[in-house]
């Protein structure tokens, strides 16, 4: 079976580029296709790069905290370009500033992401989770965080 | 492009001039002559060169915050509560993402959303859309020197608005504001846009207006070998005072281990002069700034205070010239007025403290010092080399070469081959070189130092040794032990 | 009443215990034999003097709070929040006030008035009402062991319930618990009766079960020469020893100067070892334990982080065995379970990053313990000397001489003419020796030291310096510099 | 004319001497007789120390936390040995804990103190104070700080 693929980028005018080379080591590691986009990527180099690959999924990561900013449109864009379906998660330090999570994360899953993770959120999570999500593990399907739930709830 | 370290043409200074002036719609508010006044009625007090000056003499170490939001009324808010509830000694404005990246038309609307919903939606103060006048009502609302803070890549009309705006200091350099901030914009353009922004600063002084400035020394904040930032500071500072600056401020971001980390700033200063006399430059004033721990903080405000005094005490027990304050919020988003002028206190109750102590000469803090300068003039001499003796030419083509290699850096014009490792005492050493020409002597010192990490922790050093260390200040380590 | 240093006779101790244990009715409670066996049941994490042992083996500098309520489930709630969201690697129990003046009806009453308005009354956990099983449940409820912390000139009835109650560490002594604790009570009577305390501690290690022994370091806390508190440490270790201690840790209380810090943990021990060898005592195991600044705080919270961490980087730095951790509330009352456990995880940051760092051994470094060796046994010979070789009797003389004085202490049997004030560094020195028996070289080192300084401000040393060095920490300063 | 007197002590079984220590030196310093019953003082030591002298006023300190306990009933007893009027000042940290300074002042004015002073504060306000309270500042008189009224008005 071929691996699963994702596009993996730092959205915006962000240049932090740390959290993103170790999410695309752990990723590989997990066994996914990694297509590493980098920093300074658009909605458009996203979605372009899922095309071409055919990726199951955007990690879109936001640091620098015009995130919610940068990240609107997104789900409509991929809903243009023919990929509406594509998971999307988001991480790093989505907006301005110390703010309640709760909110924030309501705030993008209103936006269309199927994820949303706080601060500093180490790998194993994502990983765990985007299997469940693809089907990839055992006796599990998407679905079952309230989360996804709620925004396929959304739309 | 090719660039060359030498002082920019006059007319083609000018004429490029014009343009740059052009680029958004407050360049036209810039008149040289009349902001060459402006900054020579500013009283001395307000000048950061002259402060950083006194403080030298008086062994003082002085503390600066990191600050900027998007309104104007808001940011001077900010600064006078970072003057009077922190007791900032100096003052910033940190420019926010878009204009870093002159992308002044979504720096706008930026500005437009946080008046529409009240909070700031910029992590900086966008002071080319905001223009001259505003930033001459910033500095004129607080007491102490302003410097601008950022990370732009062009900077050149940024340079232009806020020091005819009154600000005394300017940050960044055509290195230091590229690599780390940059994915794709070549190195020859970034420097030739500093030399002019250098030639702007040596005006000033030429018509008796000192701005001083300061080349960003922590570049990407993440376990940069001291020899790396050292290479790229002194660099920056040749192609400064060749443009005609006077007053440097030489920048390091604190690793953690206090032997390197006071062996660092020792040699900055010295390195610098030592290269600038080889090149026939100076004389020039030259300071340091000690920046706390610029990598993954800790969530906990608790733990974040303990990594700011740590800062704090090295940067004293150094004698650095001034700290840059990082604040309890690090790790989760922007800090609150309160978070950051926290952060300020508890660095001065320390800095203070320790304001009549310094760390004693030893054969180990010897022994650091030689180190980093034999291995910062191994990279200088090649920078030397590669460019025909030409420090421009020279960096260019050594970054091409992978000689200057700046750990995680997104851009590009990065080789992106070295990989650092903390040694078992927790200062940064380099598991892999990649290009970096050291001899063997160094090389084994580095292998060394880390492999005896290695043996203690049973296991071999590797990437997963370098994720352990950028997770470690974070997770309250310095050293990332394995599990 | 006389005292010497002699082991208690067996049945002259037999005899006080009947009374001790019937000073306050939980005294019934205490049945020696069946403690030991509880506290020979308790798994080894919990106890103290293994876990210091363990520590000492692995270079780690623990961390631990005071902490103490009036009520057993509030207190236990207490300890378990410092365990879980503090990470403390030992809890304490600290002791109310009225118990320590053994004042039990007004404890009780305290205990009953905390009940009705449902907050602590009291600034302590009163063990003595509480009881022995009270004190198992404190102790079972929690992972890591438990010491009781005080301040009780006569803690005969304190000992024998908290140890009978599981508790595996226990400070004071003599000296320590009387002169800075105790106005009316003279130094005969409680050396003896900690001889009895230590007689007890004995006597469970005789019967296989080890104690540690704690003897109170930093006195009154404010701007106590280390060779004042180093005397006293190593009179009250002699003191345990004698009666059978095994396992003691000894404290000193942070000054603020980096090196005269290091330099006095560095020679606590050693002296120790050197006088007990001398007597022919010992062989015990001997470890520190390093107090972050135990003066007067600042009031805001930031600037106490930045003390709590510059003391937890010192005891990191000296590779002290454990540190006291203070709060940020310090300044201004018992700090609530957050603040406290806050503290702890500032202090714990700043231990882990340091954990493999130490300050290297320089000629600074060096005279600085030299100094503290010759001060420390130009006392220490004093009072053996005035003791005719018995350092019971040598220490009730010394203090009657003024031999030993300790600065600001409340005791009336306390000579009171020493006045400390900080060097140009900060460094605590002595400028009134009083009747401290010092040479003229060691007077002269002092006088010049505070010289210096005087001369950097412009005035003459004089008790308005002591007073301003007084408030300094709490101001921000660590040398109190004329405004 | 003769200095004014003043009993200066600890309360209760409160052993922090240093601040005793720096309030004699500089009440002296300020012209005052100093009577320093030091620490560990108890109600009835400060009393008689005040009828033995004919002192003007108490400074009564707490610093241990047990200050509410101890304090109880002072102004009564005072009343009792006909020395009802004199000023009583009281200072440290008067509480256990971190509480509303406001709060406590209440509390303390209510038990008959003339005033009440927040943990650490320095010896030249209540020293002016005192000065002020017993008309010897030129053209002062008593009463006019709003806590001193509140207690002449409590009482
Ligand atoms: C290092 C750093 C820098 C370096 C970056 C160097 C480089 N090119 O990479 C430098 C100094 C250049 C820098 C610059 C700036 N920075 Co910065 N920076 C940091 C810092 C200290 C650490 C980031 C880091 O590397 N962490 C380590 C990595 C491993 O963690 P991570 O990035 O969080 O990523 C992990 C997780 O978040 C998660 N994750 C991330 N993305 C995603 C996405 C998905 C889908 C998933 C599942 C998970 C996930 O997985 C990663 C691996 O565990 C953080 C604060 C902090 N965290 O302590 C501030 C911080 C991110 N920076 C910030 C800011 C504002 C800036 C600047 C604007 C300067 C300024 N005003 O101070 C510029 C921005 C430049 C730009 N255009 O982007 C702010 C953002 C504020 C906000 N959101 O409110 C922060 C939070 C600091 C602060 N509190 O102010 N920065
Ligand atoms: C040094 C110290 C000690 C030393 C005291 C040595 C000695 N014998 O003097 C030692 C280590 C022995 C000690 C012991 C204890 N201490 Co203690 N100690 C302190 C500390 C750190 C400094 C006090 C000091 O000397 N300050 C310097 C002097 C100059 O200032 P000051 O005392 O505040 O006095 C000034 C003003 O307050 C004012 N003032 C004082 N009284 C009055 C009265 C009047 C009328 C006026 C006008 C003004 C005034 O004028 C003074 C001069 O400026 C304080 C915390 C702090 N402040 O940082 C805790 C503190 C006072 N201690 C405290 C406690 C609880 C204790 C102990 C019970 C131990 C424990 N549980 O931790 C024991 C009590 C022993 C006893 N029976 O009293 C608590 C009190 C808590 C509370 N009120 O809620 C404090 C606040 C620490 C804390 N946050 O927990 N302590």
């Amino acid at each position: 079976m071929d691996k699963p693929t994702l596009v993996l980028g730092v959205i915006g005018a962000d240049v932090h580029a740390v959290g993103n080379r170790i999410l695309d080591y752990a990723f590989t590691q997990a066994g996914f296709q990694v297509i590493n986009i980098g920093v300074l990527a658009s909605q458009e180099e996203f979605i372009n790069a899922a095309i071409e690959t055919d990726a199951q999924a955007l990690l879109v990561s936001s640091l620098y905290g015009h995130g919610e900013i940068d990240c609107r449109g997104l789900r409509e864009k991929c809903e243009e370009a023919g990929i509406g379906d594509i998971l999307i998660y988001v991480g790093g330090n989505l907006v301005v500033g110390k703010q309640d999570f709760g909110e924030v994360e309501q705030r993008f899953l209103e936006m269309g992401f199927d994820r949303v993770y706080p601060p500093g959120i180490m790998p194993e999570r994502p990983i765990a989770d985007l299997k469940r999500d693809l089907g990839l593990e055992e006796g599990a399907g998407g679905g079952e965080h309230p989360a996804h739930g709620l925004r396929q709830h959304l739309h | 492009m090719e660039v060359t370290n030498r002082r920019l043409d006059q007319d083609e200074f000018e004429r490029e001039r014009q343009e740059v002036l052009r680029q958004w719609m407050t360049g036209g508010e810039v008149d040289l002559a009349e902001a060459v006044e402006y900054q020579k009625n500013l009283p001395r007090h307000k000048v950061l060169a002259y402060k950083l000056e006194q403080g030298k003499e008086q062994g003082i170490t002085y503390a600066q915050p990191r600050a900027g939001v998007a309104l104007i009324n808001e940011h001077i808010e900010l600064l006078r509560f970072l003057q009077d509830e922190g007791g900032a000694d100096m003052l910033p404005t940190t420019i926010d993402s878009y204009t870093r990246q002159n992308r002044y038309t979504e720096a706008q609307g930026g500005i437009e959303e946080s008046r529409t919903v009240g909070r700031s939606m910029l992590n900086g103060f966008p002071a080319v859309n905001h223009g001259v006048n505003a930033c001459r009502r910033v500095v004129e609302s607080v007491n102490v020197p302003v410097q601008v803070r950022h990370g732009t890549p062009d900077a050149r009309l940024l340079a232009e608005i806020t020091l005819a705006g009154g600000f005394t200091d300017f940050e960044g350099g055509g290195i230091s504001y590229n690599i780390p901030y940059a994915k794709d914009v070549p190195l020859a353009d970034t420097i030739r846009h500093w030399q002019y922004v250098d030639r702007l600063v040596g005006m000033y002084e030429e018509k008796g207006v000192r701005i001083n400035r300061e080349p960003f020394g922590p570049l990407t904040g993440t376990l940069v070998p001291p020899c790396i930032s050292h290479a790229v500071a002194v660099i920056e500072a040749v192609l400064a005072v060749e443009q005609g600056v006077k007053s440097l401020t030489l920048g390091y971001g604190q690793c953690g281990n206090l032997l390197q980390d006071v062996a660092a700033v020792h040699t900055l200063t010295q390195l610098a002069e030592e290269y600038l006399a080889k090149l026939g430059l100076g004389p020039v004033s030259l300071t340091t700034v000690f920046h706390q721990w610029m990598g993954g903080f800790p969530q906990d405000e608790a733990k974040a205070y303990g990594v700011i005094s740590w800062g704090a005490a090295t940067a004293a027990l150094a004698k650095a010239s001034k700290v840059i304050v990082k604040t309890p919020h690090e790790a989760l988003g922007i800090p609150t007025k309160e978070a950051n002028a926290a952060g300020i206190r508890a660095t001065k109750q320390v800095l203070n403290m320790l304001k009549d102590q310094r760390l004693p000469r030893t054969e180990e803090l010897k022994a650091e010092e030689d180190i980093i300068r034999a291995e910062t003039r191994a990279i200088l001499d090649k920078v030397l080399e590669l460019g025909d003796g030409d420090m421009a030419l020279g960096a260019v083509r050594s970054f091409q070469a992978g000689v200057i290699d700046v750990p995680f850096a997104p851009s590009r014009f990065n080789a992106g081959k070295i990989l650092p490792a903390r040694d078992h005492q927790g200062a940064v050493r380099i598991l892999d070189f990649g290009n970096v020409p050291f001899g063997q002597e160094i090389r084994q010192f580095h292998q060394e130092m880390i492999g005896k990490r290695g043996k203690a922790e049973s296991r071999d050093p590797s990437f997963q040794m370098v994720i352990d260390d950028i997770y470690a200040i974070g997770k309250g380590m310095l050293v990332g032990r394995p599990r």
